[in-house]
């Protein structure tokens, strides 16, 4: 059957840090296998280091690769809605993954992490596991806005725990910052409990700042997204990283998948669909761990 | 513009030869709207590169260019937010934004020029730091995410990036207007004839009964302005700004100007050149969407093979011509 | 037999022959001088020698047999050292670090001891004061000129090429420099010496040769021609009236300053200098003459009162002092002079463009000044957008002082005016300089060339250390009571 | 060394001024842990920084660094990882691996220094390249993720970053040897002369009989070998490479060699103010960690301002000792 060939544009950030990079490994191994099971789909794939580019590499697809459909993680939310609104007024199918546009009802389908609940679960944790007046720190990462929420979240998961944050500086996502902003804390404060690295990449900076300064005994850390090195450890019941919260980089294949079944099936594809955010805990690693994703 | 200015003959080779490159991996490349596209976001690292032209010639270097823009990008989203329940949705209200962007732009340079002019400070020092020091003042007035201009506004104000006269949008007019303003000041004015020779030598031009250090100051000041006429085109577009805007602009426009043919030491300036090389790097990302070519972790090593071989193709000419 | 030879050597540079089958060889323990007039070729021939330029025809022949130099460098390898016309020295690095570049002693580490205790003794030899440690761009230029000369000296040279090494010197420098030149023909070297001083030509050289125009017109052995027989060799037509006739100064004060300092330099000078009056400044290297002139001109910090015609003058900067009408034209020509690599008409207009349109810079009034001043000061270009910079050394002389004549100053400060210019032109810019004084503009002369200011000007001040040391006019002005009072050891009766 | 360097004065007052801010805002500074904190984390800019010396001062220019060094972790831990299997747990594959970074950093050098030297093109142009070449390569190899040195080696290796001396750990030892063999090759050796005099002015250096090109190409082979070196202590540090690996050290090292005195134009080369600002960019970090300044997202604009200041504190005295 010689079905219509569709063209489906995928516009992400480019992988500045591990996150985004198991999300761009994802993108691209969903793309090669949809590629091939569904003939008449090509996919054009784009990565952006900041928003203009991701305007222009949207643009870009519009004018001269004349796509069907739009799958796109926009690196940030205001300035990329009126791009992605003219690509839905002219037509097309547009997947929005992750970040919310500042405009509702644009996209035909959204496919997201929980930001909110990122932070919330972490949050709770902390609250659960510590005693009052324990004291712990905080890892921020790239100044964003999905880090002020999943930082107001956490926060507002401690309210009335007496759990005492001493300082939040910024990471920035990458283990090298995190590894020189733990060994500073580790300097300043005698008594830290516990760390929300907030993500897995910060995490593995952390720790090896706290082993460096032979305190492993006194705190645990909390990451966040569900790296598999991370899986492992907390499969193997590592003392130091009892739990993890998801935020998956899959994601992007769940979106890619379900755009692609738009054009390949009746199923209508269209609606919400948000991955809440899960601990991960020794019980439950194994169905969250993936040996062979780079992330 | 009598004499054919050979020093910008590579560049345009190199353009000719990316142009080609481009109709040739897909048809749709020479399609107007795809001409426009690349036109319109090519100027604002046009802008800015056409003072940066300045700005080198006279043997200096601005780093904080990119950042700079997104603190004005920021300032003018924040007055024209403010003024929009008093002055309502308006154009005045916008002229005041715009305002906003091209002052501070002044602003922003003379701090610049005047740390480096007054204080003795070398420019890639005095721009490091101010580079720190926009970045962080739009995080920090974004309170770490984005900047919106109100919704109302955005709509009347969109126009100025995507209107225009037929496809010549307002910013490829703008650029259009610079580029030839700016040739015309480095080759007719005594401003350009004095930077000029203060980048050559400065001694020499202080000798000469020239001011250095006011015309080194108005280089800044110069691309100070650039830099907020940028970003009065800048925000119709995306309405928004945050501390990843303007990210590497800096590098973008120094990069132009080197590739257009002006030496990084100082003392030649090439306004048409760095045209040319601010095209070239437009192309590049524009090329590189037009054809999956290989995986895209790649593209920065095919961008890098592409610069260093439009400087080659440039270089040979230039070294056939001196012999 | 000759060490070093050109047999029958052209050289072009694009389009423009500048050497026409050149003939000259260089016979050991001998001083061969090289003459002729600006842009006649001879910094050329030297580098066709020195092997930093390739004869397009004809070849040179080292101990008879024809070579081909792969570089300067390598021609120094086989004892052939050039003093270069233009510097040659390294600003950021210290003066025994320049002498020694290229060929420093010393193992793994430097051998820091042994360069300075040379470069101190060959210094001593040239009976220069300056440090080993000094940076050269601290230097003034005649001070980096005796550096050029330690340098050579250091090479043990077969055959060394000079040009213009004395252009720069007073003559207490100059005496030591003949004294080596002297002991280094004892020694059996071959010397090329290239001067437009006519007096030490006669004075050294055992054979001359003369250049005009790309071509040998004269050949000569010592004794053979006299300095005017030299001059007119060169220039192809008889010289007469070297030095035009002294003027009237008026007895308008044109300029006046009182207990002008400049830190650590220059000390409390007061001076006047009149309406149409050309006032020449002596003195030995360093006894600080460029420095009160910068001082006056505001390219220096000083101190003290500034009057110019009457009134109380605030001069901080080129800028101010043009907008007073005054003029300062540098010695260091190539780095605070002319813009090398920019082509002669930008050179020409840079200090007066407010002279050539208020908005656009007319190109064609530029072009027609170009064209005054070439004619005006003899500029021998070959091409008219050539680079400053690719000029002949006095051509480039004459273009500063055209660039600073344009600006039509008042009062005119001159350090070394003629600095490699050939006899020719010198006495025709001595008649333009006297003309201006004519004309009322009023003229500071500084010279380290001892006929010149004897010869120009109406009154001589001698500087001494920073401090003015007498004033000599009329009858007293001789050579003798300038070196005295430029010494410390009183004027004569 | 016998001599005081007065250029050097300005950055060490700069730096005690930290010290002395930092110990006033918290008394943790001075602990011994911190202090080998800093000291060790600074090594690999100081490193690289080191290297930057030689090539500014000879009048050049290398922003490849940053993704030279993250290229070569990526290598390091592939060869390391590859030879794992056959070799074994063992310092052989360390040793290995130490080559592979050590030997690529040559390589990468040369292909720097040859595009420069031999193929003419502008050092700017060139490192901004093999930059974007380097950093795809690396985001390629990793596959966008990050690449982990395999977990045995991994224990093997730490203690390169981690151990030393007492509170001498490795890294410091190594930045310390490093710094004292710049500077005794930037004083006391022919090549230290030859790179400052074609930074000075290629034309006398060439008129006197040194290799222009040969010198020229060696600055960015040795810039490659320390780069490579400071790999070689990054990777025991986390066991990882990856796309961000190096993000702007190209930036820092040459702040740090321009704060330490040497001019970006070349000609003087100041190792000495290169290991001083180095510890002045470590030390204004760890400051702002240690003590609760302000918000966060200001502390680029502190940073920025403590760079500026401390610059201007250095060149007033050097204007001061001008006069
Ligand atoms: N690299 C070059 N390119 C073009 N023309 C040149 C170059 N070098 C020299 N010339 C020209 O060759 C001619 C001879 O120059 P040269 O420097 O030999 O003169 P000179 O006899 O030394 O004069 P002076 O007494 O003024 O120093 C001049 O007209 C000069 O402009
Ligand atoms: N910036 C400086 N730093 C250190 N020494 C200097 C500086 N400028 C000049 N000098 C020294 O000061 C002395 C005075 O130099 P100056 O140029 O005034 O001599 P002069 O009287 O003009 O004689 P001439 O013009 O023949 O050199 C020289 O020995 C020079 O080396
Ligand atoms: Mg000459
Ligand atoms: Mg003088």
């Amino acid at each position: 059957q010689e079905a219509e060939k569709k063209i489906i544009g995928v516009a992400i950030p480019s992988a500045t840090h591990g996150f985004m990079g198991g999300l761009n490994w994802h993108a691209q191994d969903t793309i090669k296998r949809l590629g091939a099971a569904y003939p008449n789909l090509e996919f054009v794939l784009s990565t952006a280091g900041n928003s203009a580019k991701q305007v222009n590499d949207i643009e870009d697809m519009m004018a001269t690769r004349n796509i069907d459909a739009l799958v796109v993680l926009p690196f940030e939310s205001e300035p990329l809605t009126a791009p992605i609104k003219a690509v839905k007024e002219a037509g097309k199918f547009v997947t929005v993954v992750d970040r919310g546009l500042s405009e509702e009802g644009i996209e035909d389908l959204y496919v997201a992490g929980d930001n909110t609940a990122f932070g919330r679960v972490a949050g709770e944790y902390f609250k659960a596991n510590l005693k009052p007046g324990a004291k712990i720190v905080v890892l921020r990462g790239i100044p964003t806005t999905l880090d002020n929420e999943r930082v107001e979240a956490f926060q507002k998961a401690l309210d009335g725990s007496q759990i005492e944050i001493l300082d939040m500086q910024h990471g920035n996502w990458n283990r090298d910052d995190a590894f020189n902003v733990m060994q500073d804390y580790l300097s300043k404060y005698p008594q830290i409990d516990a760390v929300w690295a907030a993500d897995d990449d910060m995490a593995i900076g952390v720790m090896e700042a706290i082993a460096a300064a032979k305190r492993q005994d006194e705190m645990w850390v909390i990451g966040g997204a569900g790296m598999k090195d991370i899986v492992k450890r907390i499969m193997d019941g590592d003392k130091q990283l009892p739990v993890d919260v998801t935020y998956p980089p899959a994601l992007i294949s769940s979106a890619l998948e379900m755009t692609a079944l738009h054009f390949v099936s009746n199923a209508p594809m269209t609606g919400r669909f948000i991955i809440g955010s899960q601990l991960i805990t020794p019980e439950n690693a194994a169905k969250f761990y993936y040996p062979d994703s780079p992330f | 513009m009598k004499k054919i200015d050979f020093h910008t003959l590579g560049p345009l080779i190199a353009l000719i030869a990316l142009i080609v490159l481009g109709t040739l991996l897909n048809s749709a490349f020479l399609a107007p709207a795809n001409i426009t596209n690349v036109l319109a976001r090519s100027a604002f690292i046009g802008l800015i590169a056409v003072g940066m032209t300045f700005v080198i010639t006279a043997g200096g270097l601005d780093l904080s260019v990119g950042s700079m823009a997104a603190f004005l990008a920021g300032l003018a989203i924040i007055a024209m937010n403010a003024l929009a329940p008093s002055l309502g949705v308006h154009w005045g209200t916008i002229l005041i934004g715009m305002g906003v962007a091209i002052l501070g732009g002044l602003a922003a340079g003379y701090l610049n020029g005047a740390l480096i002019t007054k204080a003795r400070i070398e420019p890639f020092i005095v721009t490091l730091g101010t580079m720190g020091i926009f970045r962080s003042l739009i995080t920090w007035l974004a309170d770490g995410g984005t900047l919106s201009l109100d919704s109302g506004l955005r709509t009347l104000y969109r126009p100025v990036y995507y209107g225009g006269i037929g496809w010549l949008t307002w910013p490829i007019l703008c650029f259009a207007a610079v580029a030839i303003a700016g040739e015309w000041s480095m080759r007719h004015s005594r401003f350009g004839r004095h930077v000029e020779a203060i980048g050559s030598n400065d001694r020499v031009a202080r000798y000469s009964a020239i001011d250095v250090n006011r015309v080194r100051l108005m280089t800044y000041v110069l691309l100070g302005m650039l830099v907020g006429l940028a970003v009065v085109l800048y925000v119709p577009r995306l309405g928004s700004a945050s501390g990843s805007t303007g990210v590497l602009w800096e590098l973008e426009a120094i990069a132009a100007v080197i590739i257009g043919g002006t030496a990084l030491k100082g003392g030649r300036g090439r306004v048409w050149g760095t045209v040319m090389g601010v095209l070239i790097l437009s192309l590049i990302d524009n090329i590189l969407n037009l054809a999956n070519l290989v995986s895209p972790y790649l593209n920065g090593a095919i961008q890098g093979v592409i610069i260093v071989l439009a400087v080659v193709l440039q270089r040979e000419k230039h070294a056939a011509s001196e012999r | 037999m000759s060490v070093l030879a050109l047999d029958n050597v052209s050289k072009s540079f694009g389009p423009v022959t500048v050497l026409h089958g050149i003939d000259i060889a260089l016979e050991p323990g001998e001083v061969h001088a090289l003459i002729g007039e600006n842009g006649a070729g001879k910094s050329t021939i030297m580098k066709l020698l020195g092997g930093f330029l390739d004869p397009t025809e004809g070849q040179v022949l080292l101990d008879g047999k024809p070579v081909r130099f792969a570089s300067g460098p390598d021609a120094e390898a086989q004892g052939i050292v050039v003093i270069h016309q233009e510097f040659n020295l390294a600003r950021d690095l210290s003066v025994a670090a320049n002498v020694f570049l290229g060929r420093e002693p010393g193992g793994w580490r430097l051998d820091h001891k042994a360069m300075q205790e040379a470069t101190a003794a060959l210094l001593r030899r040239l009976d220069s004061p300056i440090s080993p440690d000094a940076l050269v761009g601290d230097l003034s230029v005649p001070d980096r000129q005796m550096v050029e000369i330690a340098k050579a000296l250091s090479r043990n040279a077969r055959v060394l090429i000079m040009d213009e090494p004395s252009a720069v010197l007073t003559h207490r420098e100059v005496g030591a420099l003949y004294d080596q030149i002297l002991r280094l023909r004892e020694q059996g070297v071959a010397i090329l010496y290239c001067s437009h001083r006519l007096d030490e030509v006669a004075h050294l050289a055992d054979r001359i040769t003369v250049l005009r125009d790309g071509r040998v017109v004269r050949r000569a052995a010592r004794g053979e021609l006299t300095q005017d027989g030299m001059a007119s060799a060169m220039v192809g037509r008889e010289l007469q009236d070297f030095y035009p006739p002294k003027g009237q100064p008026s007895g308008d004060i044109a300029l006046e300053l009182r207990g002008l300092s400049v830190p650590g330099r220059v000390h409390d000078i007061s001076l006047t200098l009149h309406r149409g009056e050309v006032l020449g400044i002596a003195g030995l290297v360093g006894s600080g003459r460029t420095e009160l002139a910068e001082g006056i001109a505001g390219l220096r910090s000083s101190s003290g009162e500034i009057r110019i015609d009457g009134q109380p003058a605030t001069i901080r900067s080129a800028r101010d002092g043009f907008a007073h009408g005054l003029a300062y034209l540098t010695e260091d020509r190539k780095e605070a002079g002319l813009l090398l690599e920019k082509p002669l008409r930008e050179n020409l207009t840079l200090a007066a463009l407010e002279r050539f349109g208020s908005w656009r810079i007319d190109a064609s009034a530029e072009d027609a000044a170009l064209d005054r001043a070439t004619q005006d000061f003899d500029i021998r270009a070959p091409r008219r957008d050539m680079p400053a910079g690719k000029l002949s050394g006095g051509n480039q002389q004459k273009l500063l002082l055209a660039k600073t004549m344009l600006t039509e100053p008042r009062i005119l400060i001159i350090d070394e005016p003629t600095r490699g210019i050939d006899v020719g032109t010198k006495s025709q810019i001595y008649a333009f300089i006297r003309q201006l004084a004519t004309q009322g503009l009023s003229v500071i002369v500084i010279s380290s060339e001892m006929p010149e200011v004897i010869g120009l000007a109406d009154r001589v001040l001698v500087m001494r250390e920073g401090r003015l040391a007498g004033e000599l006019q009329g009858a007293a002005l001789t050579e003798d009571n300038i070196v005295r009072l430029a010494m410390g050891v009183g004027e004569a009766a």
